[in-house]
């Protein structure tokens, strides 16, 4: 069996190295899992082939199968032996192979992941990594294009993690594996290979719970996270040239929200446009959004908007597609309308 | 219980009586072959066609039958189409050819046109669904159909209808939860429903012995209190004879069966894998297993069959296909407004798809 | 077997009956299926116990073992099941225990019972009805007080409907009965019992999708469903001690919302306090702000309050259970500040 | 595959050595049973009591074990405590009880009092949890924690540690998807699990011939490539006998096993059911197969007990409890303002917990 799985690649680079995304996720596995033995990685083809976006290629050959496991498809075990696995004292990284197919194990992370802390008053702990690529973009159909990420921000004792970039993604999924508590750490799959640049090095850690400001302006906030970061910068450079400054805060944590770095932003500017490639309805957006109704009344100036999928199933066909999901335009045009507000 | 009452004998079968896919007299071995045959050169044929697409770029995402053709094939004949209802899974092609979807149709789903009558190409390649000839909506997701299956059986239970719900899934959702549970609640009720795997030995990538701690997916049946067999599915009449039994069992109201075709997995799992994790060796022995030069081979012997019949198959097949491929390439893509129809209830029908009901349900009132 | 079952109660009465939350939900179970032969309820301990909360009592006595189904713990298979047998023409009603164990479900609803019709462009429909009883109050613990309604508003496809009153859960449900998609049906448990009210006959169908003015009022709106109706009222009576008059939108539905109600009342009060017992992060209320902070900002006289639980589990024990969940008194401390704000 | 390193012979075991619950020497039956009765009059005495906090309004949810005491109790002996972990579901006190939990705990629970170090008055009664005697926080979700025992075991293969982990539950968790993952993914990688089923024939008030097609629950181990076994729970050496070798088997490598222990349900679910899906004759064959009054008998018939040594032990079991019981009385409920705190790491330990894992930590230093 040995002799077929693919060729392990180098281990991973050095502080500085430019990476994708899903270079990033693997260089952060392999490093985690070589400094701490309890480190473990499970999910369907993760081993023999290493992921079906390479992510975890390589881990098999370095690290064994017990490890790094095959597991059947059994969404509910993985996510379960997940949890007990860490109760003894295992860090186990438990990878879903699309966003869309985590419903199964949805009651193991809610009802168990999220409770075991609290329900035996700190007894228990369950320091595990729930991994996968969602996101849309890439002609996916129904099955390979959900985001899920607002399904968990409901939930106390959930933190949600979601990197827009190489560096962010090494940093914090060394953070979330290094958590003592459930971590749900969703990918985007479309920018997994689309945008390279230098990461940190093994010991960079980047804290979970703090956004990030990608881009400081003055007239106009867009806060996002994920793809949407990548839609607001192009966004952001088409409306410099209309004279706007506009500001991106990345929010990298959706559970728990960074809620100072939100509040610095809406009173710099006053104007707020929410964006995300989810569903607009019961998105992140709409706790940003009541979040600032609520706490930051006063240093409004003109409505918040949120940009986001028109609350549809995601197609196969282009077209339907980029008819539901925002894009850079979309942004650009609602902030404008906003600006102008 | 009550439930007795509603239990009915159902009509007597013989073994190879084809109560399906349009006929219902007795045929005899050659001519089912050959039927078989005809229908695998035809899978292979548009199979052949949507690789060309993908190489292309035009089709995103393709999930092939090759190897399973005749196990795919001989169960479905066994069905009675458009009454009994059929809840096949991604690779299952040559299930809906079978019982009556188009080359055309297929195309129309695979390059993701407005006309396709499966999905409006909202859905991959070979994601079928048909409400006329009862092929319940594919999804992506593996094993979560079988439940469903199982609720339709339930349902003809419950209307008094004479119908079997006939479920394929590969080995990979036997290890599903849902599975269990489906199994159990039709065993517990004795249900219509035939369970067919399609064992081709790999999840993708994870071989049997990663996904269960014994060999045969059929010994399984025994905890669900219902008939498991075990059957090579690359012979046609061994196929064809399994789940014709496990349909007349149902039929009779005896309950669920499970039946596990093993056939070999030709081609990597889709056209966006590479393969890597099988050795040269694996694939060659699963490239030895096509059951298309067997089944040929079989026919030619038997008589009735020539070398000339054969390659004028071939030939008219693939001009066939490729017809109803440059047909489906000439179709547009959905408008974008489109995109939100059909959430709910109460949006215009789809075009071609209320065309073709229409047209099938004129055919059901000649036939009937 | 037949003669352990529990004594059928007589079939339910007339409209005008005065009748509590659970009872009017039976009623509108036994007239659906009296009606309707393709309706059938299936779910744990519906049939020989009649329900844990006697929301079945007698079905199976009146319609027999094929309509009224005693299912194994599969909560995947019993909605799976129901889907399937809706495809095929039947009008299942699943129920779930108990709120908190429908997250086994959650991949049958969100992947299926909401995909279907939208990815077969209309080819196959899902009419079935899951029904929970949840909610907290009642000292349950973890797993017997969950508010759940928030996680499948994201999901385009399905409908969320929570009655507040006898008449609302019996008119509701029977409308989701017979709607042709899948409606999720969330019947408070601590108002099972409570209150008392006439309910409407057997052709009273009340729409899904329409909030109810519950009280007129002019100085302030809460916007509230299921028990929050309750606690709205006991805090508005207090209040109107203070010469405040506040007006009770019962949203009744949660998915799709009713945005011209909540226009109508945020346009004429000004003020908006939103109450729900879920939790206050991503619960719906999140979406409510957000969508009146986006399309009625020039409408509001001051912040969106939201009155929910403190983004926690719910314990068995009732000190920290009431320093969770909402309580009349909390609404009107809340209101009583944004009034004067 | 690298996995055969890790693996290891465990040490070897003979059947009625009792390496657990703080002995570790051989014992003889008489001893045994005498121990298992001891234990089993406890529990009786915590459930009666228990019974009475219900009905006085104290106690919100009590959940017996009324019928399963011996089935908990011979079972529990098996594991060696704080090294093996335990997996019980809401009906196992007894299971708490033989492991090291006391009742003075478990009446703190079930009053919702602060220093439950359980749950803190999070959880109903009977939801154990103890880091120290390595029992995992029970959930009142069915199956939901079969999955995570595998877990637990696989992680004691990755760690090297000779831990087994026991997972107790009803017949209603079989029905579960996640029951047949969890007992599929454990047969794959031969992981040291023992997987118990406390079979009382109801899921509330579903009897288990609309559970499952088929009348054992052991038989369902095939399916798993596992041993299934199938004893009379009420029978103490039996059950015993039948955990200790599976124990053995997890502990020499072999992997999991499936023991299925019929036991009756002598009262209603719980302090909120009725029962009254049973016949009066359900009911009285259900009490009639109480296994207390069965090994007493049996205690009284092997010599070396005697009514008055009985009679004295009830006594003295009943004022300890009493007296349990008014302590835990006394005790305040948790301080409102704590509702949000072990959400996550870092806040500071739950005090009483804390003590009792310190004292275990010391006890555990003496003894190693
Ligand atoms: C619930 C779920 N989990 C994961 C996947 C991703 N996936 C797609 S195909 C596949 C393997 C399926 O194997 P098998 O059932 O044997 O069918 P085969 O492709 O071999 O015919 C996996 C894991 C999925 N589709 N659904
Ligand atoms: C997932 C889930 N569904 C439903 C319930 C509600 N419920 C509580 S106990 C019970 C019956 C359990 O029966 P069994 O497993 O046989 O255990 P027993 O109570 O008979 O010991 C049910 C259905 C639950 N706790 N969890
Ligand atoms: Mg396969
Ligand atoms: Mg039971």
């Amino acid at each position: 069996m040995v002799e077929h799985i693919a060729q392990p690649p180098a281990a991973p680079a050095e502080a500085g190295a430019v990476l994708t995304l899903v270079e990033a996720v693997r260089a952060a596995l392999w490093e985690e899992m070589a400094r701490d033995p309890r480190v473990i990685v499970l999910g369907q083809d993760v081993g023999r082939k290493g992921g079906v976006f390479k992510a975890t290629q390589g881990l098999l050959a370095e690290y064994g199968p017990w490890r790094v496991l095959d597991t059947p498809i059994s969404e509910a075990a993985i996510a379960g032996a997940a949890i007990g696995a860490a109760m003894m004292g295992l860090r186990p990284v438990a990878e879903f192979q699309f966003a869309d197919y985590i419903h199964p194990a949805y009651d193991q992370i809610v009802n168990h992941a999220a409770t075991i802390r609290w329900r035996s008053v700190g007894g228990w702990g369950v320091p595990v990594v729930f991994r996968a690529p969602f996101g849309a973009g890439v002609r996916g159909g129904v099955y390979h294009s959900q985001s899920v990420e607002a399904l968990y921000c409901h939930i106390p004792g959930l933190k949600v993690v979601v990197p827009a970039t190489p560096r962010d993604a090494k940093g914090l999924l060394k953070s979330a594996i290094r958590d003592d508590d459930p971590v749900l750490f969703f990918e985007h799959k479309w920018s997994y290979r689309r945008y390279r640049e230098p990461v940190g090095g093994p010991d960079e850690l980047i804290p979970i719970g703090q956004a990030r400001l990608d881009r400081p302006g003055r007239d106009l906030s867009i806060i996002t996270y994920g793809v949407g970061v990548h839609h607001a910068r192009q966004a952001a450079d088409a409306l410099a040239a209309e004279g706007l400054l506009v500001e991106i805060l990345d929010l990298r944590t959706l559970a728990p929200l960074d809620h100072e770095a939100i509040a610095r932003t809406v009173r710099k500017t006053s104007k707020v446009l929410i964006l995300h490639e989810a569903n607009k309805t019961m998105g992140i957006g709409a706790e940003i959004a009541a979040f600032i109704a609520e706490e930051l009344f006063l240093d409004l100036d003109g409505p918040i908007v949120r940009v986001a999928a028109a609350d549809c199933h995601l197609p196969y066909n282009a077209a339907e597609e980029d008819a539901i999901i925002p894009n850079p335009d979309r942004v650009y045009q609602a902030a404008l309308r906003l600006a102008r507000f | 219980m009550a439930s007795e009452e509603q239990s009915r004998a159902s009509s007597p079968t013989t073994e190879l009586v084809v109560e399906s896919a349009s006929e219902a007299t007795p045929l005899d071995e050659g001519a089912l072959l050959l039927r078989i045959y005809r229908l695998a050169v035809l899978t292979r044929a548009v199979d052949e066609r949507l690789w060309i697409f993908s190489r292309q770029g035009l089709a995103g995402f393709v999930l092939t039958p090759r190897g399973h053709e005749v196990a795919q094939i001989a169960s479905a004949l066994t069905l009675r189409v458009g009454h009994d209802s059929a809840w096949p899974y991604y690779r299952d092609m040559a299930v809906g050819l079978t019982l009556g979807v188009t080359p055309y149709e297929l195309f129309l789903g695979a390059l993701g046109r407005a006309d396709d009558p499966h999905s409006g190409g909202r859905q991959l390649s070979m994601h079928l669904s048909s409400p006329r000839l009862r092929i319940a909506t594919v999804s992506s997701e593996i094993a979560a159909h079988l439940p469903q299956a199982v609720g339709a059986a339930y349902a003809a239970r419950v209307l008094g209808q004479d119908s079997v719900a006939v479920c394929w899934f590969g080995d990979g959702a036997t290890s599903e939860g849902v599975t269990h549970e489906a199994m159990n609640l039709a065993g517990i009720h004795r249900l219509p429903v035939v369970f067919i795997c399609e064992n081709n030995g790999l999840a993708i990538s994870v071989p049997l012995a990663l996904q269960m701690p014994i060999a045969s997916v059929a010994a399984r049946a025994a905890a669900y209190g219902m008939p498991g067999t075990s059957v090579d599915g690359t012979d046609a009449l061994a196929v064809y004879r399994a789940c014709q039994a496990a349909m007349a069992r149902a039929r009779r109201g005896e309950g669920p069966s499970l039946v596990e075709l093993r056939v070999p997995r030709i081609t990597p799992h889709s056209s966006q894998d590479d393969d890597s994790y099988r050795s040269e060796a694996e694939r060659a022995a699963a490239a030895a297993a096509d059951p298309l030069p067997r089944l040929r081979r079989e026919l030619l012997a038997r008589g009735g069959w020539s070398e000339e019949a054969d390659e004028r198959l071939v030939a008219e097949t693939r001009a066939a296909v490729a017809a109803a491929a440059d047909r489906a390439l000439a179709q547009p893509p959905p408008p974008p407004e489109r995109a939100r129809r059909w959430l709910f209830a109460g949006d215009p029908p789809h075009p071609y798809l209320a065309q073709l009901e229409r047209a099938g349900r004129a055919e059901g009132d000649r036939h009937g």
